[in-house]
């Protein structure tokens, strides 16, 4: 099977434009494409307008932090920010205009939107702002939200192992939003500090089908983060 | 097990709270006072701990790397227990949905007489998103809350009607303080249990509307 | 963890009743309950006018074709039953109703049952006779099928490696529908060869998260499958 | 790779339709003909194989023990190819829908000239259920058929318009035969090639309908 292995600049040259959305696996720091993502605010001039989905917005200048803290962004889709005090002031200023999803609907969202589901009914969030100007429909006598499909032109992912056919394996609780983002978006970037030869995992205890995958990227150690201690949201 | 300080009502509370848990439930606990129930529980509770981002048997803390690659959904790195399973965000959820929790264990801002949860909003001042609060609040088969009774103006938790953006209507089945739990009977939260530093009446004048009681209250423990 | 460990037959007589919805993971032979199907074949008196939820038929007297000879079904649910020359005469002949959903609904419909979603909009099947007396809806222009969610009383899966606790793996192609109806019923009894004790499994490899199961039993070997070559659907 | 044999019309008709498949290609192959192009691809063709009940990286058959636990979509043991992944139904179909198939090939009873395709089904004589074929026929990017050109009585299989209940309308990218290959343009199947052993002008008057054909028919390999 083919050798997806390419350098993170190259990746990004070929899946990436100003104005798109981008996923971003990951749930505070587990799962989260480091590399990628300090690639991508690096190239802050050339990426503008963009639309990022990611549970949370990591912290301030770390993660997806690093490309609101660009001035990159748009709009946010997330579920909780509150790990990120810059992004809230933002948010306050009306600098990025943040959309909230319960997380378990941006799961669920995300995950329709790499199957071929364009909408679902939930009662997530009746009775509460969450449901104020959503679509809502009856349906075995009682009220439902219609909850649509959420899709990105490039999603990038974090594994703990990947072999160069793009063959995903996460340990603990990395695997998150990863897995229903790789079928969500036109274009999959994996990085991981390991990369295997392709045939090393084992196939029944594979997260996610490199068939699904663009590019695998080598993710660097991440110097940067050095107190103990992970992030949240 | 935890190495925060836990002040004299906030133990009451985590421990009246441990005395819902029982052998067989799979919990979910709440950022905030909920995490520190295990630090209560006998080392081998037979309850079994949910973490919303993707596994269940959580087991104790331990000191982490920033990368660690297990961490719960308050992001501190914990180990797994014997017999753990990891998960993604979809499953982790359809979990919650699906009505497998048997108990969540929050926090809150505001519970209302009628068992609406506000926990995740104070517009203008906290705006952090709902995370999968709101999950939990809907669909755990018990909802229990955990409160100090009152905020620093003395004004009681238990209000008649949220002020506050709800997390969910009518989801409340306990709310624990460490003067008094309450539970929905009927459709409203009622008084049930008072700890034995008050007393019935005691509690339920604190309150500046009409909060419904059981006749004969239960022993705190 | 609690050891979930008790007999056949015990599993049974607490969970299952007359006229109840079953489900049963399986694809063709693979991933199938065989041994807890033999004891319910051989309870044919007890339970009655049961509806099965299954991919395929099996074969004559084989897995839940033993059901369908025993006269136990009444409605069969399933995407394919081609394989079960006795399935479908009973079909022709009226004596059981038979529901196809393509394979792909088929799952979904299972999942989301255990997901707490009632529904989703699907356009597979449109023009053509399954669409037919379907609930249809407009959505972003396009109409749609609603699809609504499938449970049952109890699921009944076949793991190739299960821990006391109910924790599961498969090989091979042995997962198919087992994980999705793991969560879409109100007990759920799995049955493995190999039960090994818990915390044998690594915690990432597991695929079916023991929380989940009610009773674990010990599958027999299948002395009256002789024949080689694996059954279809 | 297969113990089949093949008649040489057959053999016709998996070779050209094994040109369509690209390295890079992710690929189901339906039952019958299509499950015998693996015999004619090269060995490290580059081509990804799907089977729907649950993995990709489709090896080559084996011989299998009944309860041998990796069966295709046919229920013939096979291997699985270094890199092969596996995975529950509805990841599986979510592939599917979601557009991640290049490619499906599949049989046909009839494929009409707006290029619906029935392959499921014949009232009151063949009633076994679709499968996962609806999903494949309208979801594939690539919708191959391969069929013998006519069936015994000499009736081609394309026809005006089916007469058997659809798999799904207008889904029919490529329908492959001994004779023809006919690629849906402007929503009609359009004759593109024919067989060195035949001619556009027998192949079009075999029809009792017009079927267009492109101005210079491409070379049949």
């Amino acid at each position: 099977m083919r050798d997806k292995c390419i350098a993170v600049s190259a990746a990004l040259d070929q899946y990436c434009k100003s104005g798109q959305t981008w996923m971003f696996g990951g749930f505070g720091r587990g799962g989260v494409a480091f590399t990628c993502l300090e690639e991508l605010a690096r190239r802050s001039q050339q990426y503008q307008n963009l639309t990022i989905v990611k549970n949370d917005a990591n912290e301030p200048n770390l993660g997806v932090g690093m490309l609101l803290n660009q001035g990159m962004v748009r709009k946010m889709i997330a579920t909780h920010i509150g790990l990120n005090p810059d992004a809230v002031r933002m948010m306050n200023e009306k600098k990025i205009e943040v959309e909230f999803v319960p997380q378990g609907i941006f799961a669920e969202r995300i995950r329709i939107g790499g199957s071929g589901i364009p909408a679902f009914l939930s009662d997530i969030g009746l009775g509460t702002i969450v449901a104020q100007g959503k679509p809502t429909m009856e349906f075995q006598g009682k009220t439902y939200l219609l909850e649509s499909a959420l899709r990105a032109n490039v999603a990038f992912l974090c594994a703990d192992v990947v072999d160069r056919f793009g063959n995903c394996w996460f340990k603990g609780s990395n695997r998150n939003m990863n897995v229903v983002m790789s079928l969500a978006a036109d274009s999959v970037i994996v990085e991981a500090k390991k990369i295997v030869e392709t045939g090393t995992l084992e196939p029944e205890n594979i997260h996610i089908p490199g068939v699904v995958v663009s590019a695998v990227v080598q993710a660097q150690p991440r110097a940067h983060i050095q107190e103990p201690g992970g992030g949240i949201a | 097990m935890s190495a925060l300080s836990l002040s004299p009502q906030e133990e009451i509370i985590i421990r009246r709270a441990a005395q819902e848990l029982k052998p067989g439930m799979l919990v979910n606990l709440g950022i905030g006072l909920p995490t520190l129930i295990p630090s209560v529980l006998p080392q081998d509770s037979g309850i079994t701990l949910h973490s919303e981002n993707g596994f269940v048997g959580v087991g104790a803390p331990v000191v982490g790397t920033p990368d660690y690659p297990v961490i719960d959904a308050g992001g501190r790195a914990v180990s797994l227990l014997k017999g753990a399973a990891c998960f993604d965000s979809s499953f982790s959820f359809a979990l919650v949905r699906g009505g497998k929790l048997d108990a969540a264990v929050l926090g809150a801002f505001e519970v209302s007489l009628s068992g609406d949860l506000a926990n995740w909003m104070i517009p203008g001042k906290l705006t952090p998103g709902m995370g999968g609060g709101m999950e939990l609040a809907q669909k755990a088969r018990k909802v229990i809350v955990l409160s100090r009774h009152a905020d620093k103006s003395g004004t009681p938790k238990l209000v008649e009607r949220c002020s506050l953006p709800l997390t969910a209507p009518s989801c409340v089945t306990l709310l624990i303080t460490e003067f008094a739990v309450f539970e929905r009977l009927e459709g409203k939260m009622t008084l049930v249990s008072v700890h034995p530093s008050t007393t019935k009446e005691a509690v339920l004048s604190g309150f500046t509307f009409s909060v419904p009681s059981i006749p004969e209250l239960r022993s705190w423990s």
